[in-house]
């Protein structure tokens, strides 16, 4: 796996996150004919959401292949595939729709490598959006970001750039254990710089720091990336000097990046979409306890969504999901400033 | 004439298409009381002119609703997903003719039609698509996912398939209760894949559940076909394996739809078990507000629109009964101002108090 | 709902956890007609592991439903039911099978009741055994705690003793909202006293405090109760005066009586069955940090399941679970003895 | 005489019942060609002399494998769940007789009879349920859950269903390196309500896959009858609505799995797409080690092993056919020796080094 290390300024490009996806994709199916895609409308309808634009007619129906809506039984038929030594990416419309599959998950495709003493491994990776997209109420809105990363058998990863999507993807679908990859249906339009690099990739398990700053640290992933980032912005105002870190891995959590930020800072805040309990944001907040506990001048602060099913309206969704303001609320209440 | 239904086919049976090939408006209607396969039919009642005029009626409001949803939602009022029940307004105004209070019902998040023929306020549901206090989930819950417990209608469910255990649920209560009362479970031909449904099969099957399971075969899922999606030849016969009696009607002809359906509710009120109707019917828009449908042509849309539409047929046949055109204006203009109080109502109800953001997570 | 208060001592009988659980469900369902109880072998087989002993016959097969294998299908149609205002007590064999019905508890049972702006409610009790077993290996070991607690709309129960088994499911029987209860396999058959009291019932959200001390709190739920009473015993030896908090309830977690206890004790010790990461223990440790930060001495120490799928082997099992050895140790370390 | 096995019946077709009247022992073997049904049928071959013994030698090998890891049970070696195949073992011999190197087999956690049928080795079968490092999961799997690449086994999976799908996979992934092999997917009469069952039924007859569903009914589903789980009128038509053809074997009766076996693969191999087998088969002892199988009578048991046994009616046939039963004591003996040396080495080899708990969860 190549280095973090990005290549200079000219040598990148601007696209999509949606396009990075689908071009990691293309790239790893182009280089590995056991690679090969399985989900509901990715085929003739160029996905749900349109990520895998383009891959039917390059791939052919063999390769980018359309089934019926019958999530718990696709995603056993492609983990059998994995099993004969395929490597499939399986797009859920939403991880939603994944927790009628997550029995095979859970269960087939993480456990089955330790059943075997190590005989049958499951090269496989679960994407498509999960948590919040916009006005999609409670059933179609949770974020599975802690409840994969609880299990071992897994690595769980979540991007938030472009080239985080791009390098992250690929990765995964090298990687020969089963991958969920958590995406986000708002981000899918948001440009980016990403490395033109052809053999650019990111290493799973790796945070970044997307923002250096001496005061606070900031762990976020996915879409909160970047309120983070605006909220560490207000923050300078303030002079309030965040550190950003883009956390990209749940699991394995890159704890170290982490807890040498906090050891900086001695102050923390985490951030996420998903509900707090048993969220994510505890689990930073407990392994930077248990490794920094000197270093700590404050209770960790949590920003996440609101303990309750996403409501339709649109002015109770704008208060279940984190907003900047509330990050900037939270590390001023970390920081002892009011 | 009314499609002669000769009693359920026997599971497995290839199921018999009933009327597919005539459209109400070329036939009258005629009571039925045949016995071929062992099981006494009811009489099929016969609608009286007013009757007719309700069908008609209750599928305008359907159409119209839909109509006002659509550009309410390009105003930017309504967000999220939004699914229009458009040219399948036979099938629930059909179906909910048939049945009576206490009877219940489910479907999918393609709702709107089933809401509004169980008789729920179309401002109620309207203020729900807009997200105020005024819709029938207070705003909480949107176009997918509204509810009367009035009105007996249970959801209104996001998840594919998800509404049909539950459905069947709903018929174990009635039997529970020992009522007569029957579920209607409304699903597409999308989530006739999904695992769920055939566990329900089985189980209502096994228990002789009173429910009516009705497949409103519109012929894609999002942009899937059913060629492409559901292996077999008819799905009238998914639930053969199971011994449920399945039948094909023409989901275009809301007095098909109303025939089976009397003949359905009769059969599960009466303790024979569930059955199951394959409505064939059609969606004239997008899978949602934001589908360009690219994967059929317009013109299997105009085909459809012209030469079968549920309105325009039933319509037809009216005026053929000696109503005088200015009856049906007179409905034509209820319908409209309907709506529109509807639609009024909608924008100026206002949004939910932001405390309500934390009630009704728990009782 | 009565108090916490226990009668006093005559007024007890020993019975098991089994025979405890089944009496709570007999008493529920003489005393309201619309309890029924379904599952898989709940009623000719008398229950897989016996729980459901003798409910046939005394309530016939119309409210003791035997279900084909089918968990999806018939816990939808167990929600269903609750919809129309019936209150099913679903069993599950074992809760690992419940992943495949995870999509109809936590988007119908526990989302519905905010979707329908407080319209329809859905009362209703899903329980079977949860975690290990013995030597059943990967596939039907997985301890879900902190999955459901995760999630608004749903209560999580975990009972230790009989009477916590009889008293927080004729509680959660009698609660309007969908309850996770999660049993043990292993404690089955395990005795303890029950009060005779008819109306006995214990509040959901209320954490009992099975030992009085003073210089650590461990907290535990389930089979992991017994164990850190124990360990206590142990730790006596050694000077190390424990408090152990049972959780009873996971959420809502009783954060209060657990930051009381470590105010005085200024150490924590969780335990736990499950994987750690993302785990309950997070919770705890995360919220003790919000309440408590002045208060903790030392970094908040997890014992939990090793972060790996339970293996069959017993010398391996034995080492994935955890053991009284290792709360003693988690204790010391906590509390800087060596 | 063999079964003559006229085609599949046409989905939905009533399914023959191919020969379960008649034991494999008063039977002839005799070679069949028939095409009745626009399927060229295979030419079924006739079993040697010397396969008959190894179809004798292979359930036997299950039988007595069986009745040792019962007795380790017994002494506390083996822990946890415990299924055993005893009486069902002419379902696996019969089949796998019919398969070829590369075909792939999965099945639940009753798999000792699969796993030594596959060609796995007793001794490493046994030493997993013991829970020792020479088991074929190093100990870490056990009883159910037991895999060979080698031999094309992929388990042994403990949740009821699952295997289903993951089997299609395995069909999926032969169709998609465009061979000709076939994937072996064996589920209970329990498992077959199961919703993945449907959905993996739908995919494969869609997708035209070489999948063999093998419904292995041995009448109770831990202490439920079919009859009590499951609707409808035999389990062979489970696939009818997605036109997969099924039919009913005696899968007591060795040559009548084989025949049905050897067509099958054949159809599939062609790439006729998937089909399904009931085997009408029994299981003698409890569901697993702990189950007193208390909802059945004594005399249904003794019944069966007296009038249906598989092993029972293939020696008998075996010795029809002038082969001199020391031929047969034999292998009786080998068979024997073989069971001996599983279990010894199943008690020699040590327990996984405690590393192990930490290997194997990640690549
Ligand atoms: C379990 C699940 N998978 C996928 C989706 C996304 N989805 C929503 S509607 C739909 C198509 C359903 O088609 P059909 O059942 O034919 O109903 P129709 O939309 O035609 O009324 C899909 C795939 C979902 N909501 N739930
Ligand atoms: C999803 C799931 N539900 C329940 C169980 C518990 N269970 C194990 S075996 C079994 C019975 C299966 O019966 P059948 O499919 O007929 O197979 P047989 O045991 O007869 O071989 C049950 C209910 C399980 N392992 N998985
Ligand atoms: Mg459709
Ligand atoms: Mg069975």
């Amino acid at each position: 796996m190549s280095n973090v290390q990005l290549p200079s300024e000219e040598n990148f490009f601007k696209e999509t996150v949606r396009e990075a996806l689908r071009d990691a994709m293309a790239e790893e199916m182009r280089n590995d004919s056991e690679v090969f895609l399985i989900g509901e409308e990715v085929a003739e309808y160029q996905g749900a959401y349109k990520v895998t634009q383009g891959l039917l007619d390059e791939f052919g129906a063999e390769r980018v292949v359309d089934t019926p809506i019958t999530e718990h039984g696709f995603t056993g038929l492609a983990i059998g595939a994995a099993f004969g030594n395929l490597k499939p990416i399986v797009e859920f419309m939403t991880f939603n729709f994944a927790m009628q599959a997550i029995d095979q998950i859970i269960n087939s495709a993480a456990k089955t490598l330790y059943m075997s003493g190590g005989q049958i491994s499951c090269s496989i990776v679960f994407r498509g959006p999960n948590g919040v997209a916009s006005r999609v109420a409670a059933q179609h809105s949770q974020c599975y970001a802690s409840w994969y990363a609880h299990c071992p058998g897994l690595k769980v990863i979540s991007p938030w750039s472009a080239a985080d999507a791009k390098g992250l993807l690929k990765a995964a679908i090298r990687d020969p254990n089963p991958v969920i990859f958590l995406e986000n249906e708002v981000m899918y339009g948001h440009s980016f710089n990403v490395p033109v690099d052809p053999d650019f990739i990111l290493p799973i398990g790796k945070a970044e720091i997307v923002r250096f700053g001496k005061d606070v640290t900031i762990t976020a992933f996915s879409i909160m990336v970047g309120k983070a980032l605006e909220a560490a912005e207000k923050l300078a105002e303030l002079k309030v000097d965040a550190e950003v870190i883009n956390l990209r891995t749940i699991r394995p959590l890159d704890i170290k990046t982490i807890v040498t930020s906090v050891q900086k800072t001695n102050r923390l805040v985490t951030v996420e979409e998903g509900w707090a309990y048993y969220g994510v944001g505890s689990e930073i907040a407990t392994q930077v306890m248990e490794f920094a506990f000197d270093h700590l001048d404050a209770p960790v602060g949590r920003v996440a969504g609101a303990d309750v099913p996403m409501p339709y309206a649109a002015n109770l969704e704008k208060l279940a999901v984190p907003q900047v303001d509330n990050i900037v609320a939270a590390v001023k209440n970390a920081c002892y400033r009011t | 004439m009314l499609p002669h239904i000769r009693g359920y086919p026997m599971a497995c049976a290839p199921s018999k298409k009933s009327s597919s090939s005539l459209m109400a408006s070329e036939k009258e209607p005629v009571a039925d009381e045949v016995s071929s396969l062992g099981y006494k039919l009811p009489l099929i009642t016969v609608p009286s002119k007013e009757e007719l005029i309700a069908l008609y009626r209750n599928m305008l409001v359907i159409r119209r609703f839909e109509e006002k949803a659509s550009q309410l939602y390009g105003m930017g009022l309504i967000g999220g997903f939004c699914h229009l029940y458009i040219g399948q307004e036979a099938v629930v105004v059909g179906m909910q003719a048939s049945i009576e209070d206490g009877d219940t019902v489910v479907t999918s998040y393609r709702d709107h039609g089933h809401m509004l023929a169980s008789g729920m306020e179309a401002r109620g549901v309207m203020a729900e698509l807009t997200g105020r206090i005024g819709g029938y989930s207070k705003g909480k819950g949107g176009s997918m996912h509204m509810f009367s417990r009035e009105k007996n209608f249970f959801g209104g469910h996001g998840i594919v398939g998800a509404q049909v255990p539950i459905g069947t649920g709903l018929a174990f209560n009635h039997r529970y209760r020992k009522t007569d009362r029957v579920s209607l479970i409304y699903l597409g031909d999308g989530a006739v894949n999904q695992g769920q449904v055939y566990e329900s099969f089985n189980m209502a099957a096994l228990w002789k559940l009173p429910a009516i399971f009705i497949i409103e075969n519109n012929e894609y899922a999002m942009g899937t076909s059913q060629q492409r999606s559901t292996a077999g030849l008819s799905m009238a016969q998914r639930g053969c394996a199971y011994g449920i009696p399945g039948e094909e009607i023409d989901g275009m002809d809301v007095l098909a739809v109303r025939a089976a359906g009397e003949k359905s509710v009769k059969y599960c009120r009466d303790g024979y078990g569930p059955c199951l109707l394959e409505m064939k019917t059609y969606r004239y828009r997008g899978h949602s507000m934001s589908d360009p449908a690219k994967y059929r042509s317009k013109d299997e849309v105009n085909d459809v629109r012209q030469k079968r539409d549920p309105i325009d047929s039933i319509r037809r046949l009216i005026l053929k009964q000696s109503v005088c055109e200015d009856t049906l204006k007179k409905v034509d203009l209820e319908v409209k101002d309907l709506i529109t109080e509807a639609a009024n109502f909608s924008q100026q109800s206002p949004s939910p108090d932001i405390d309500e953001l934390w009630t009704d997570v728990l009782i």
